[in-house]
């Protein structure tokens, strides 16, 4: 009972949010949408016994990420918003009637074939580890056994990513 | 219907994933258009967490590290591109990036 | 019902209006001492040696006019000095005052990386409200203050990490009970992550030496330049919650959090006469007091000193911090 | 004797420290001081070395020092199968190479003491590298004399032919001494190529080079009547020691490295290096005795060489040049003993010889130092009044060369005679003649610069000519004069050798016991195995007595001769010089020699040469340069075919491209958000295909 009303609660909040987020006027209101969302979507994580990656999806996402969003929104401060010659709310509007075609169509998808194929169980992968709750310890030792490889590639990745942004944006010395 | 089954979970994943694609298609604003990528890619770690709770599977919590870490790159990288592109073109205005058309 | 709502509730009711009171004796604090170490007296009108002032600052911040600007984004501009107190007052829902759940309202397993994560959330009141008021002073600081506060997280999580490997774990009552069973404070054993930690808190905070997003001299007053009233008290009270939580954070992972000092030596043990929160709020006072004291002397640095120092200086201590604890702790 | 390794080092050492420092630092004095104390140490050692060989029973006076492994085990093939090829770094002593090590130590020293004084008019670089190289040579002749295997010995020789050639061509700035250098070189390049080819022989023969084993196992092989492999080797070895020794073909060097300084003549060309091949040719006297036919050979080469040059010497005027043609005869001589069986005698005569031409040369040196450069006999005369000591210690020289008794030519030509004769009266013959030819010219050169009246320059006032300059000393010449004491002390110490070296050699016949043939014998056998053959006929001794008497009165009348022709009646020399006006000219022009090798051997080298580079030219460089055209023809075609066929398809290709993509390239719309809405509709299809498709 509880669980499913907290449930209802936040998938209403988050979709609700990410429709706010996609339609907002200021580039600066999605920022804020976005950022109360990615916080729901960790509650959501907590309530799935996954502490740890609630507490990534705050720091990483909320703390990191989206703060950069905003930061280049500053920066970007445009005179004149991009869209002033359509109305954003009006096209979020037919934008979302297409969607929601397609989320039926989707819907009809999932439902038939959880109908038609028995619904998974247990551990499907063959790299499958049980966890408990309260999962730190195991996931960081997965993380640096199992997929020690693309731990280390996701370390590489965010290097060469880091060295990206900096060529990228920073003024060449003499412009 | 009050109990919470992963497709409940898939659901609102595909919703919010929907909402994620609306935006990158409608949005001129290409700053909008990456935090639209950042809900779908969120809508998929809903999913991989949900599936990790019912599984029973810590795979689903790391391949989420491993798409946040992606994401990271992503922003950075793309709002780079963007900063730039604002430099030389004061626009973020996604139709008017389009000199590699034909 | 009652285990699992109303007294938590009431915990949390309690430790906010602790913290919230707290801040405003702190403020008293703050003029007292640096008015000692100027050689003045500091407020004394208000009650017996001013003592009242604490209350009297609230009072004159609530009845003053609220003024938003015209230009301004109304409803950013009112979310921000939320978005800067909540997440500081959220942060002491893991800090424990004692050994025994009494003194806490939850001991999660990841107590260190929420509090860290919690905090980093505070950077967007500054930011928006730098933005929200739509001004050309508050907007730099906001800016400078988001890209400071940004730069001295890594360090200080990069810090926290080689704290983690050596107490293996992350919840904060298991940090403190490792430091009792190793009969050390962590401050001894990692004495470099110390000082980045609390270098690290400073700059975080936004206090002196590191207070460039309020540098009056050269913002006229910082991204709150455009703030009053109220809302101005938020950000006021934000802003010494959070170092609260930074004098909290360093007592409980470098001193031992509510222990006694030598909590190995048997003998001392008449000490344990004063409560474990009473030890906990002493260490934290202890603290804030060294952060009022270093306001007191330093002057402030420049804002490309500042960057060097977090980037070139905090974090390659710290990556080395990390490696040499990484090396120690596979070796012995 | 365990020491005998450091023999030639020191003078290596003091070369090394010459070379490599005392060209930029040393002074004169220094320079000299180095190169003289290390050979005078190297005497010392040699002489306690030698003490300590006699003090063994004479059949073990044979000791090996092995100072380090040189050439590891390399299996090779050889007649018996695979042999293993290995050199170790290894000196030996035995009797032979013991007096040759005094006589090189001995002579050396004297030799580098006389050099203070000749060279002191050098630059002070210069007088360095003389004292370097000179101390190289010894280094190597050393090297060459205790080697104990034939390649150890190898390096030595090649050794002292390269400071042979650095000493000829010392005064490098002057055409001539470069020329004589390269001449000497070359010449003996050839004698080397003969040599080395003997050694490649006796490895695959003997599956070993070490002179001992060699002759052990040469010992046990019969004697060869024909021509077999032991005289192939033998013929191959002394074409080596012509090389070295100056024997025809290969004289012509010698003469020519006259150009050198006058100390080098005498240790090298006179005393050491050019004995090195009659000293080889001792060495292996076992395999020589086992080629009879190459004996015969070498006997002959011998006495003509020494018969050759006697002639040409008569007419010489160049006091350096006669002496050469002397030293050249004196090796046949030696060539000649070796060659009927007389090893003892050829190295008896090395070593008298080595003292007395040594004096002979040092007494020319020290006369053209007096003369102020000036070499030809028929300006000087009379200088018996001005250089005393020069005039006696080369009249002792001249005397003991002519073969007078007591000194020591006599005993050591007379034994090489007597056991010419018992060999061969043809060749005993010719020997006595050059013999007597030999007493006639060195008399003429005593008569014609020191005798008589005296025919130089006038001086008092700075002498200019020729000479002069190529010397470059630019001091003022105050007449002839004696030469400091560093100069005559060696050729008074030599010119007591000259006298006495003789008495060790004295035959049975004159009441001796000819010592040094006893003490030398057992480096001639295989260690008591071979030489009793010879010993079979012996003259009587009144026989012996008669030869004896005969070849000295001829020496007398020869030298009777001289004096009358060239001091009492100067005008019958040349009285003479018309009556034979022909057979004159062809000496005076060494036969013509030199002339048939430059129209020989040098033109058809050239000629050769030249035609060899015409054809590189035509023939090879028309084959590249043919291989260019072709290639460049080839690809012209190549291009043209990749122009227009290649290209043309894939133009072809191209415009193909261009023309269907003007059709579809309006969806590259460049706006992102077509892209995505593209993709959707893809993914929408395939959900809608999946669906239907269950």
């Amino acid at each position: 009972m509880a669980e499913a009303l907290l449930f209802y609660t936040l998938a209403a909040l988050i979709l609700g949010l990410g429709v706010m987020v996609v339609s907002a006027r200021s580039a600066v209101h999605s920022v804020l949408f976005l950022v109360v969302n990615f916080l729901l979507v960790a509650v959501l994580y907590v309530t799935l016994n996954a502490e740890f990656v609630a507490v990534i999806q705050v720091l990483v996402y909320a703390g990191g990420i989206v703060v950069l969003y905003l930061f280049v929104v500053m920066l970007v401060n445009l005179k004149q918003a991009p869209e002033r010659f359509s109305d954003p709310r009006r096209l979020a509007r037919s934008g979302l009637v297409l969607g929601g075609v397609v989320l039926a169509l989707i819907v009809v998808v999932v439902s038939s074939s959880l109908r038609a194929g028995a619904a998974p169980e247990g551990t499907l992968s063959g790299f499958g580890t049980p966890f408990t709750s309260g999962n730190t310890e195991q996931l960081g030792w997965v993380l640096y056994t199992s997929y020690l490889i693309p731990f280390e590639l996701a370390s590489m990745l965010l290097l060469v990513a880091m060295v990206g942004a900096i060529v990228l944006a920073k003024r060449h010395l003499g412009e | 219907m009050l109990e919470i089954t992963p497709l409940h979970y898939s659901l609102l994943s595909a919703a919010l994933f929907m909402i994620g694609v609306i935006g990158v298609l409608v949005r001129r604003n290409v700053i909008i258009i990456f935090m639209s990528i950042e809900l779908i890619l969120n809508a998929v770690n809903i999913n991989l967490v949900a599936l990790s709770d019912q599984l029973q599977d810590l795979a689903g919590q790391v391949f989420v590290v491993f798409v946040i870490a992606v994401a990271a790159a992503e922003a950075a990288v793309g709002l780079g591109i963007i900063i730039a592109f604002y430099r030389n073109k004061e626009t973020v205005n996604i139709d008017e990036i389009q000199i590699m058309r034909w | 019902m009652l285990d699992t709502v109303v007294i938590p509730l009431l915990k949390i009711a309690v430790l906010v209006n602790a913290v919230l009171v707290a801040v405003t004796f702190l403020v008293l604090m703050e003029r007292k001492v640096i008015a000692w170490a100027q050689s003045r007296l500091g407020p004394m009108r208000v009650g017996p040696y001013g003592i009242l002032q604490a209350l009297a600052d609230p009072i004159k911040l609530i009845l003053k006019e609220d003024i938003t600007p015209v230009k301004a984004d109304r409803y950013v501009f009112t979310l921000a000095p939320i978005m800067s107190l909540v997440p500081a007052l959220v942060v002491f829902a893991v800090v424990p005052f004692g050994p025994d759940p009494l003194y806490y309202i939850g001991d999660i397993n990841v107590g260190l990386l929420f509090i860290i994560s919690v905090t980093s959330i505070g950077v967007y009141g500054i930011i928006l409200g730098g933005w929200a008021s739509n001004s050309k002073y508050p907007l730099l600081a906001s800016l400078r203050a988001s890209a400071q506060l940004i730069s001295y997280e890594i360090a200080v999580t990069m810090t926290l990490v080689s704290v983690i490997l050596t107490t293996g774990t992350l919840s904060l009552v298991g940090i403190v009970e490792a430091q009792r069973e190793s009969g050390i404070w962590f401050g001894f054993i990692q004495p470099v992550a110390l000082v980045l930690v609390f270098i690290g808190g400073l700059a975080e905070t936004n206090r002196a030496p590191f207070d460039l997003p309020e540098a009056e001299t050269e913002l006229t007053g910082g991204f709150h330049t455009e703030y009053s009233g109220m809302r101005f008290a938020l950000f006021f009270l934000a802003e010494y919650a959070n170092m609260i939580v930074i004098s909290a954070v360093v007592v409980l992972i470098f001193f031992g959090g509510w222990l006694r000092p030598f909590p190995n030596i048997a003998w001392l043990g008449f000490l344990d006469l004063l409560p474990a929160w009473i030890w906990f709020v002493g260490k934290v006072f202890l603290f804030l007091y060294v952060f009022i004291w270093i306001r007191a002397t330093l002057p402030r640095y420049r804002y490309d000193q500042l960057m060097s120092l977090g980037w070139k200086v905090l974090i390659p201590v710290a990556i080395g911090n990390l490696v040499v604890t990484g090396v120690f702790k596979v070796v012995f | 004797m365990d020491l005998i390794w450091l023999i030639p080092l020191l003078p290596g050492l003091g070369a090394a420290l010459n070379g490599l420092v005392g060209i930029r630092f040393f002074s004169k004095q220094t320079a000299g001081l180095v190169a003289v104390s290390t050979m005078a140490v190297a005497f010392v050692l040699s002489v306690v070395a030698f003490l300590g060989l006699l003090g063994l029973p004479a059949d073990e006076r044979y000791h090996e020092v092995t100072v380090a492994s040189w050439i590891p085990p390399i299996p090779l093939e050889t007649a018996n199968g695979i042999g293993s090829f290995e050199v170790p770094w290894a000196f030996a002593l035995d009797p032979l190479s013991g007096m040759m090590l005094l006589v090189v130590t001995g002579i050396g020293l004297l030799i580098h003491v006389y050099s203070v004084g000749y060279i002191a008019h050098e630059p002070r670089g210069g007088v360095a590298r003389f004292f370097c190289y000179l101390n190289l040579f010894c280094f190597f002749m050393l090297t060459l004399v205790l080697g104990s295997s034939f390649l150890v010995m190898f390096v030595g020789w090649e050794g002292v032919g390269l400071c042979s050639y650095l000493l000829i061509g010392y005064w490098y700035r002057k055409q001539s001494a470069s020329d004589a250098g390269k001449k000497a070189f070359i010449v003996n390049r050839i004698g080397d190529w003969g040599f080395i080819l003997g050694i490649f022989l006796v490895f695959f023969t003997f599956g070993t080079l070490d002179f001992r084993e060699v002759a052990e196992a040469a010992a046990g092989m019969p004697v060869e009547v024909g021509f077999g492999v032991l005289s192939l080797i033998c013929l191959f070895l002394f074409i080596g020691a012509t090389g070295k020794s100056a024997q025809i073909p290969l004289y012509v060097w010698l003469p020519d490295a006259m150009e050198g300084p006058t100390p080098v003549s005498a240790l090298i060309h006179a005393a050491t290096m050019v004995t090195a091949g009659v000293y080889m040719v001792c060495r292996n006297a076992v395999l020589f005795s086992h080629a009879p036919m190459v004996m015969e050979v070498v006997a002959w080469i011998g006495v003509l060489t020494a018969f050759m040059a006697a002639t040409i010497g008569l007419v010489q005027t160049d006091i350096k040049r006669v002496l050469a043609y002397s030293t050249v005869s004196q090796l046949g001589y030696m060539f000649l003993a070796t060659g009927v069986g007389a090893f003892a005698a050829g190295a008896f005569h090395l070593m008298t010889h080595a003292f007395f031409k040594a004096l002979l040369f040092l007494g020319s040196g020290s006369v053209i130092h007096g003369m102020n450069e000036e070499q030809d006999m028929r300006r000087m005369g009379g200088l018996k009044a001005y250089m005393p000591t020069t005039f006696w210690t080369m009249a002792i020289g001249a005397v003991a060369i002519a073969g007078i008794p007591p000194l020591a030519g006599f005993f050591s030509k007379d034994e090489i005679l007597y056991r010419t004769f018992l060999h061969s009266q043809a060749l005993w013959g010719i020997g006595a003649l050059t013999a007597v030819m030999t007493a006639f010219y060195m008399f003429r050169l005593i008569n014609m610069t020191f005798l008589g009246r005296y025919r130089g320059p006038e001086w008092g006032h700075p002498a200019g000519g020729e000479a002069h300059d190529d010397g470059g000393h630019g001091h003022a010449w105050h007449g002839p004069h004696e030469s400091p004491r560093t100069m005559t002390a060696p050729l008074m110490v030599l010119a007591v050798g000259a006298v006495f070296a003789g008495f060790i050699g004295v035959p049975a016949a004159l009441g001796g016991s000819n010592v040094i043939e006893h003490f030398l014998e057992p480096s001639f056998t295989a260690f008591g195995a071979f030489h009793a053959a010879e010993e079979a006929h012996h003259l009587s001794h009144t026989a012996e007595l008669g030869l004896m008497a005969l070849s000295v009165l001829l020496a007398a009348g020869a030298i009777l001769f001289a004096y009358r022709n060239y001091v009492q009646q100067p005008a019958a020399a040349d009285e003479m010089a018309r009556t034979f006006a022909g057979p004159h000219r062809v000496l005076t022009n060494k036969y013509y020699v030199d002339e048939l090798y430059g129209a020989t051997v040098v033109r058809g080298t050239m000629e050769g040469a030249n035609g060899l580079w015409t054809v590189d030219q035509r023939v090879v460089d028309g084959a590249v340069n043919g291989a260019g055209w072709t290639t460049i023809f080839s690809s012209w075609v190549s291009h043209v075919l990749d122009k227009y066929v290649v290209d043309g398809l894939v133009n072809l290709v191209a415009w193909v491209c261009a023309e269907a993509s003007y059709l579809f390239r309006r969806a590259q719309t460049g706006l992102i958000q077509n892209y995505a809405f593209a993709t959707l509709l893809g993914v929408f299809a395939f959900v809608t295909w999946y669906l239907l498709a269950r």
